[in-house]
């Protein structure tokens, strides 16, 4: 991917001298910018990890969450992240169909993820869990879990509409490979950070 | 073409001034630095920071002072406008100058902490030695709530629910321990030469135990109840103050430590049980 | 990258995911599970980073920067406060 | 070339209001940082008047703040907010925007030889998403309550508890509502310095080939992308507890007006380790690029290049490294296990030393140099001596043993002022005229900025030189007055000293300020090259215009230090000179 193909203004003077990273500087702003909120998940989850073992007892998971519903939404996001690789590897191929049809399923995927995360979360409400407190005595614990996965539901939920403006300029033509590129780079991101979460929230 | 950049005479003469601001601003630090501003000593364990604080005092002092004299002395040597006489260093010459700041930090800092500090931090963050009375001080909004164990040397159960005006530990009755605890108020009274356990404790924000003569700084937190110890080596009435930041009244917290000889204390301890 | 890479990556990653829940639901010892279960998460994390998001393809400096930057600055938080979390539960005042 | 037509017919908004030249969003930057000051130095004066006579009455000012100074005596919770405003304000909204938003916006792309930055839309969106964070931190002096008093450090419960202070009902809010717009601004801006910094530099400036101020931009920019969203957590988790009911950071059974809270789980070490993990890299991020631009501007008032390069740029790779690991030391009397307390003493001790390896390779600049004593030149020295004693400072309190009995004291508000007070206003004022003719074309007054230097630079430095032998007497900090204790009473004669040099050192900002705007009318027309230094920004037109180069980018064939090489024709040879006319040493 040399930056030769990016044009106007931003060109690198020299058409294409060696960056460290060899990489054009759309690609290397976004994983920066990837670096910086991978931290801010960081930072909750170093937090939630602190009051774990600052708390005597932590709620047993078990009675809580029904795993396996849990294990059918980690699949979905797995699942999107693959139609989101085949869709960027598309876009490279020049295949304008095949990148409109797995763009489609991608967020298809998120929409699936995030109805499921709704429907989790009245779940827990009509239990009586809410921020302040829930019937599991720790009242951290609903605090940290929702605080935890509001904040990856709204980046799932902005990753949606990146994903549906890039297909749309694709649709009218105006769509680069690179612009693919970049969605896929975000929406990987939110499934990594779904990762994490799924390990140290639900199973540790 | 570089009008504003020529070396004028005037620009050589402030050069000059400058020097001397230099050299007087390190020469007014070491002085004003060698009056004794530490409030004299009145614990065993301050030993431990004066020392640390005297040993930096000296060093960094020197650090400082030589700094201060050689840029001074570069600012009236090199001012005077003359040609460029050192141009370009060596990569040997640039690693052989810049490693005289790196082992003179490592042995004055890192060495003060290794040598120095940490032997006194572990001291007194280490445990109290036996045989020492303990007093259980928990902060408040502006004020020092005082409490000793008393004649069983048990400390009763306190509930925040519990806390009323005349109350302001919430001390639980029920507990028979609380019986005979001595409550007091913004007043701790310790004898001489004697290892003191301070609990300390907070009920409502963060506060920070402070005695100034005795070198004693803890932060008490709320939700937390942390040991410190110390050993008053001087009797007299020592100010407690309090240093994080804890609301409207931080300014005027102000406690008193009365150390007294060994009788005097227990003279009191008595009146105050039967009291 | 060939398509066929993206699904077997996608096999491997539900494969993973089941096998830390049937890790989960067995009653390994405490330290031992949590080390699994970490282990199979930064598998799982280099598998996605790895193929889904091409940092093998990019030079190895992005890779080692974009990696060691995270595992690192957050190892350095959460190892740097977990001891107070500790502390805090061990002098709790109530 | 297509954005020079876009310029041509965009009207005066585009131009100059939501420009998304990253020129005019520098001088955007310079100019909202200016105002902050101006409004955080005024609160410094009222702190000062306040600790200088307490309790006195000053009936002109009762009425300029009918409920803060009710009667013209100042009343605590007035006087708390004036801390913490002060202490926000100043680091984030005047220091942060002059080093890194103006003058990083402004030379970044001219010096690495670019035509803009890298996305110069998110740029100009980062600067118009610090304004109204600017304006929610200014009104929230106006809410019930008043602004927030809690520090700039917001320790919960104080912050967290709304009815702790009464800064603490809206005043903290709106806060952390500023301080999120402002992070956000800074991710914005750091993304655009990075990405500008590394992919767009020109034919021939490889890494090695940057002046130092593009390092120093370079790092402080990464450091604070790495270092702000965890403390972006821990404002989420701040503003939860004080309006959701969520406690992490409030433990069981907290009392306040006579009742115990419902709150029950957590505990204030987390905020407290939260924001460090940040604070410590923040300083960082604030005094990397004064470093970079003294280290910038001694060598073209020295005529020789800087000493030691290569060494300075290891030295700044190590400082980032190890600012992220030592945030403890400003937490080892807070209730923090004594164990972590030793690892963060010997983490803080060893970044002492990059650091004297960079303060030696810049007194070693001057070695041999040719010195000439202009305006920047005087507050790039001024600013090597303040980074000289506030470094040695710093290992007092650094030095777990020596920080239990002045943690909290006056000796650190005079430690913290020499360094990102001291070495970054005196490298700001040193950049503002240095590149004053680069920004407008015309040259700031010498006589006035010489008398504005020898107003500044002996009282800041007097007044903050004071505060550490005070704090070494025992003088706690954040105190409303200090005669409540008879251990200070000696302490309040110095107290009325530092507050008539504080206002005798305010007045001379003035003549700052009147240099400054007249100036951009009436002072001297420069050239592109009035101090004769070699970075590429004195290659272009001053001021340069949209697009810096015109319809040719420059081609770097040197390092930007080639002064008074031998044999060649002037004194200093800038990087574009080819290498027929003067050899080429890097």
């Amino acid at each position: 991917m040399s930056q030769a193909h990016i044009v106007g203004p931003m060109a690198p003077a020299w058409g294409g001298g060696v960056s460290p990273f060899r990489i054009g500087w759309n690609k290397l702003m976004m994983w920066i910018f990837i670096i910086g909120d991978a931290l801010l998940f960081a930072g909750f989850l170093a937090g939630y990890g602190f009051l774990r073992l600052a708390s005597g007892s932590w709620p047993d998971r078990s009675q809580v969450f029904e795993l396996s519903f849990i294990a059918l939404m980690t699949f979905t996001l797995i699942t999107s992240s693959a139609t989101m690789a085949t869709a960027v590897g598309a876009s490279q191929r020049g295949e304008r169909k095949l990148v409109l049809v797995f763009l489609g399923l991608t967020i298809l995927g998120g929409l699936a993820f995030l109805a499921m995360q709704a429907y989790e979360w009245s779940g827990l409400i009509r239990a009586g869990a809410s921020l302040a407190s829930n019937p599991w005595g720790v009242p951290l614990f609903g605090a940290t879990f929702f605080m935890i996965t509001g904040f990856h539901g709204t980046h799932v939920l902005v990753g949606v509409l990146i994903l549906a403006i890039t297909a749309a300029r694709f649709q009218t033509g105006r769509g680069r490979p690179e612009g693919v590129e970049l969605a896929g780079l975000y929406w990987h991101f939110v499934d990594l950070v779904w990762v994490f979460i799924f390990t140290l929230f639900y199973l540790v | 073409m570089q009008t504003s950049n020529a070396p004028t005479k005037q620009s050589q003469r402030e050069g000059r001034v400058l020097a001397v601001v230099v050299w007087l601003i390190g020469m007014a630090i070491v002085g004003i630095g060698s009056r004794r501003w530490l409030p004299p000593l009145a614990s065993e364990h301050g030993a431990g920071i004066d020392s640390m604080l005297n040993y930096l005092m000296i060093t960094v002092g020197a650090l400082v002072l030589s700094g201060h004299l050689v840029v001074g002395w570069f600012l009236w040597r090199f001012g005077r406008g003359q040609p460029v006489s050192f141009r370009l260093a060596s990569w040997r010459i640039e690693r052989r100058w810049s490693l005289v700041p790196v082992v003179l930090l490592a042995v004055v800092a890192e060495g003060g902490v290794l040598a120095l500090g940490l032997p006194v931090w572990a001291k007194i963050y280490g445990e109290p030695p036996a045989g020492s009375l303990t007093v259980e001080v928990t902060g408040e909004q502006f004020a020092w709530n005082v409490r000793y164990a008393g004649a069983d040397g048990k400390f009763g159960r306190t509930l925040p629910k519990r806390i009323t005006l005349d109350n302001p530990l919430g001390l639980d009755s029920s507990d028979p321990a609380s019986a005979d605890d001595i409550i007091a108020l913004n007043e701790i009274r310790v004898p001489v030469n004697r290892p003191v356990r301070i609990r300390l404790r907070s009920k409502d924000v963060l506060h920070s135990f402070y005695l100034p003569y005795l070198r004693v700084k803890q932060d008490a937190v709320p939700g937390m109840n942390i040991e410190l110890w110390f050993v008053p080596t001087r009797t007299g009435t020592f100010e407690l103050a309090c240093a994080e930041l804890c609301g409207l009244g931080h300014y005027e917290m102000r406690g008193l430590l009365f150390v007294l000889l060994e009788e005097q204390f227990q003279h009191w301890l008595k009146e105050q049980k039967n009291g | 990258m060939a398509y066929k890479t993206y699904w077997k990556t996608w096999l491997g990653l539900l494969t993973l995911t089941l096998a830390m829940i049937a890790a989960g639901g067995r009653t390994l010892p405490r330290l031992l599970l949590l080390g699994v279960l970490l282990a199979a998460m930064l598998v799982k994390a280099g598998f996605i980073g790895g193929v889904f998001m091409h940092l093998r393809s990019e030079t190895r400096a992005l890779m080692l920067i974009v990696t060691l930057t995270i595992i690192g600055v957050s190892a350095a938080l959460f190892f740097g406060i977990a001891p107070d979390g500790m502390r805090a539960l061990a002098l709790s005042d109530r | 070339m297509a954005e020079k037509l876009e310029t041509a017919h965009a009207g005066f908004l585009r131009r100059y209001v939501f420009s998304t030249d990253h020129k005019v969003i520098g001088i955007q930057y310079l100019l909202v940082s200016m105002g902050m000051a101006v409004v955080g130095g005024l609160l410094a004066v009222l702190i000062r008047l306040q600790l200088a006579w307490p309790g006195e009455k000053w009936p002109w000012l009762g009425k300029l703040f009918p409920d803060g100074m009710a009667g013209g005596v100042m009343k605590p919770e007035f006087y708390l907010s004036l801390v913490t405003m002060h202490g926000t304000l100043m680091i984030f909204f005047v220091v942060s925007l002059a080093l890194l938003g103006g003058f990083g916006n402004f030379l970044i792309p001219l010096q690495v030889g670019a035509r803009d930055m890298a996305f110069p839309f998110l740029n100009m969106l980062s600067f118009w998403t610090l304004v109204p964070g600017c304006l929610i931190m200014l009104g929230s002096f106006l809410v019930e309550g008043g602004a927030a008093a809690a520090g700039w450090t917001a320790y919960p419960p104080l912050s967290a508890v709304r009815s702790a202070i009464p800064g603490s009902q809206w005043g903290q809010t709106l806060w952390i509502v500023a301080m999120a717009l402002f992070i956000v601004s800074f991710t914005m801006g750091g993304l655009n310095y990075v990405t500008t910094i590394l992919d767009l530099r020109t034919r021939g400036m490889s890494l090695m080939r940057m002046p130092v101020t593009l390092w120093t931009l370079f790092f402080a920019s990464a450091l604070g992308l790495v270092a702000f969203p965890p403390l972006t957590a821990a404002a989420v988790m701040l503003l939860l507890d004080r309006h959701f009911g969520t406690s992490f950071f409030l433990p069981s059974g907290l009392f306040f007006g006579n009742q115990v809270l419902p709150n029950e789980g957590g505990t204030p070490l987390l905020w407290q380790h939260l924001f460090w993990f940040l604070g410590h890299p923040e300083v960082y991020v604030l005094i990397l690029p004064a470093l970079g631009i003294v280290l910038e501007i001694l060598p073209v008032f020295a005529r020789k290049p800087v000493f030691g390069y290569r060494l300075t740029v290891y030295s700044l790779v190590a400082i980032a490294f190890l600012s992220m690991i030592v945030w403890g030391h400003h937490m080892y009397v807070s209730g923090m296990s004594p164990y972590l307390g030793e690892f963060f003493a010997i983490g803080t001790m060893a970044i002492t030393i990059p650091s004297a390896v960079i303060g030696t390779n810049m007194i070693a600049t001057l070695w041999g140099g040719s010195l000439r004593f202009t305006t920047p030149m005087l507050f790039a020295l001024a600013a090597l001596v303040f980074f000289g004693t506030g470094g040695f400072g710093g290992i007092f309190l650094g030095n777990a043993a020596s920080d239990i009995y002045l943690h909290d004291s006056y000796f650190v508000v005079g430690h913290f002022h020499f360094m990102i007070g001291g070495v970054t206003l005196m490298a700001a004022f040193a950049g503002c005229y240095y590149w004053f003719p680069k920004m407008f074309g015309r040259m700031m007054s010498e006589r006035l900025g010489k008398l504005h230097f020898w107003l500044t630079f002996p009282t800041f430095y007097a007044i903050f030189l004071l505060m550490h032998y005070m704090g070494l007497a025992g003088m706690p900090r954040r105190y409303y007055a200090f005669d409540r204790f008879e251990f200070l009473e000696a302490l309040q004669a110095p107290q009325v000293w530092i507050t008539l040099i504080a206002f005798v050192l305010s007045a001379a900002q003035l003549l700052f300020l009147i240099n400054f705007l007249g100036s951009l009318l009436r002072g001297a027309v420069a050239g592109p090259n009035p101090w004769g230094a070699t970075t590429l920004e004195w290659a272009a037109p001053s001021p340069p215009p949209h697009g810096n180069w015109g319809d040719q980018l420059p081609e770097v064939h040197r390092w930007p230090y080639d002064y008074s090489v031998p044999g060649a024709p002037t004194d200093f040879t800038p990087q574009t000179a080819g290498p027929a006319e003067v050899p080429i040493t890097f």
